[in-house]
């Protein structure tokens, strides 16, 4: 989808604050929202680092900023919690206030809902037994699409034209597994993309090196007419 | 799926407050097990890792050859691996060739030998200009780099983590490994940073830099 | 500059909302944000509309999005006010400090800085002499650009090709104006694209219409290999 | 340009008041004056202008040639025009036609004839899908249009500002043109919804719609 979190490129944020002595937590609920995320995700909730991430991308984006990283963290565990039904709507907003003081009614206990879903090994890589398609120094096209769902193929580099410079390990496709929908193993390239392609003319000297799975990509004489 | 978390006006602190009483009270989270994370994270699993590798290659070529070929495994030989690391590849900085690493996307970083990702790393100013005016934004955390270095961005889309092997500073020729170590930043092996010798150390320094 | 104000297409905002009895004014700070930016254009900044735009634009887009459209507006008028030296950087924050009791010292004056500009003429509606570029019905891709500054040239419809439905009446150019580099006239076309050219295959069946200045465009042909 | 204002923790309505009272003390600003402005916006120019203009071309075919002519000059004759008016193009819609209008890059809106934007217009929700996802859009605000129907989305990035001349609602032919304008809504006229005729009126809703 392309949601906030796709914010490569994206102008306006200013600077990046760098404090070079900050402490991994700078205060005590960020450690706590963080441990419990870690939890949340396959233990409690039985989904995967894929939908995880896709469950952040789908906060409102005002959301999405307000808090900061452990901000969003806390949402995207409430919300995986919430999808597979551990918790109710609203039960933390309702916790809350009732920690708070406030007379309030908490709602009844959703029914468990974890995804039908395990995954054929641990972490993310996958063999394939087909070669890869590309190969390294061939010209590839990032393809121009717009999933509805979760993908890796951020926006500022749909439609341009890389460079294949590496081949990485062979991995599942967050496409298809954030949504349950398969592992779908893939080939995955590690492509080299100027400056100019991305940005233009004017833009700073410097080349981008992106991750892009195969079904990311296509032969750049394929799109065009 | 359902609808994501309607935007509240309640403090963050008392929502995850909120949230580990629920969890606690259904018996599924065990504060003293998040603890455990907590101190994990905020004290054992953090760039004092990555410094030790890049003191190593530093000091031992054979290692060195090790780590590029196959970063994964040459951190594993230190003991360094979990979460964030099942592929890990080093990007070695040289006088003419600088590596910044980012991730647009969310904030994925190599958490077995930098630990968490710091503030800056995470913060939407770097993810956004680092793909895209690489050279200003390093000119803002006091890197300037001229125009002879060439940049490469490495935007961490997949699984995959990228660290980066900063030059060794001029002048720590006669430090061993150990004395090395403290001299390695996060922020030189995420690429913001060089390596700077010590005072009295850096030869560039002595000779009017 | 491709900010957070340039949004069609962006998604995660959920649903729009919905309320047709509300007033102009939900709250009396919107009433007297609106009425000081009115004011805080021309007669007190010596900016303009265009500058006004390009102040939004370059708000966080976290202060974009976290008071709604009046917050946008109140912030909008103290960046040009800012910008023009009428009032000190740092001034509305000392100020409301102080209205609330703390004990602050507020910034001194800043020298008035306006910009060195007066309009030809009333609006934005300026005449050109050459005919159009482009004729109603002719194909028309528009441009793969990054402005630095400000533009209407949203990115959604960058690179995309569209049909010119329509000529509009020709109008100083937002780009240079709001900069204070000139008015540069041009001719503007109503250009309408194919939802399927926006966004794939799979989007919904519509025609988007947007207005695009002359330079914003160019011949399909040209920029293909 | 300077820096743009730091985010500020402070609450809206306070730093509002700061800054009226800081150009108030300046002698820069009236109070007076921004009240005139408010009330004006608040009270006086709102949507029925734009209602009494679809009113006049439902009754007046000579009126509304002229509206789809030149906009601009058919709703001053109405006595509308100001700020945010300057080209006013007028589109019709039919059975199998719809119109919607948008602002995606900020919240351009016909002022003289519908007033300020309503909060769902300036929305950033609203703003991005309408180019998007019209129909679900649409079906949203409670308009469900099939297949059959065609839709153009105006996208606002010029200084033209365009208006929806509804679809006169079956059931109203025998209603007079002041009779008409209290059906006309700000909603209809951007194209989120259709009017409606009065009930009683309503022949489609009469006969089981």
């Amino acid at each position: 989808m392309d949601g906030i979190h796709d914010m490569g490129g994206m102008q306006g944020w200013g600077r990046a604050p760098f404090d070079p002595t900050e402490p991994a937590f700078k205060a005590g609920w960020e450690g706590r929202a963080f441990a419990i995320c870690l939890l949340s995700m396959n233990r409690l909730t039985g989904q995967n680092l894929d939908a995880m991430r896709h469950a952040l991308e789908r906060l409102h984006p005002l959301e999405y900023l307000r808090n900061g990283y452990y901000g969003r963290w806390l949402l995207m565990a409430e919300t995986l919690l919430t999808d597979s039904g551990v918790i109710a709507e609203g039960a933390v907003d309702a916790r809350a206030r009732k920690l708070r003081g406030d007379d309030v009614t908490e709602p009844p206990d959703p029914v468990l809902n974890k995804p039908d879903y395990t995954a054929t090994g641990p972490g993310s890589l996958r063999p394939v037994d087909d070669p890869p398609r590309f190969t390294v120094g061939e010209q590839v096209r990032a393809k121009d699409i717009h999933p509805a769902g979760h993908t890796r193929l951020p926006r500022y580099v749909r439609g341009r034209v890389g460079t294949v410079k590496r081949i990485l390990p062979s991995a599942l496709l967050p496409d298809t597994n954030a949504h349950f929908l398969g592992e779908n193993p893939q080939h995955c390239y590690g492509v080299a993309f100027d400056s100019t392609e991305l940005w233009g003319g004017e833009a700073e000297p410097f080349v981008l090196h992106i991750d892009l799975f195969d079904s990311y990509l296509e032969a750049p004489v394929e799109n065009q007419p | 799926m359902s609808p994501v978390p309607v935007p509240s006006d309640l403090p963050v602190e008392l929502r995850t407050e909120a949230l580990e009483s629920i969890l606690v009270e259904k018996g599924l989270v065990d504060p003293a097990v998040l603890d455990k994370f907590v101190k994990t994270y905020a004290e054992d699993v953090g760039p004092l890792n990555g410094a030790k590798v890049v003191a190593k290659a530093w000091t031992d070529p054979e290692y060195k050859a090790r780590l590029m070929e196959d970063g994964t495994a040459a951190v594993a030989e230190l003991g360094f691996k979990g979460p964030q690391g099942e592929c890990i590849v080093v990007l070695e900085n040289t006088p003419t060739l600088h590596h910044l690493v980012v991730c647009t996307l969310c904030s994925c970083y190599p958490w077995p030998v930098l630990g968490l990702p710091p503030t800056w790393y995470k913060d939407p100013a770097y993810r956004a200009r680092a793909v895209r005016e690489p050279r200003a934004l390093l000119a803002e955390f006091g890197l300037e780099l001229g125009p002879e270095v060439e940049i490469k961005v490495f935007d961490s889309s997949s699984e995959v983590r990228y660290m980066v092997l900063p030059e060794r500073p001029a002048g720590t020729e006669g430090m061993s490994e150990e004395e090395l170590i403290p001299l390695v930043t996060r922020e030189a092996m995420t690429g913001v940073a060089k390596t700077k010798a010590p005072a009295g150390h850096d030869h560039d320094h002595e000779h009017g830099h």
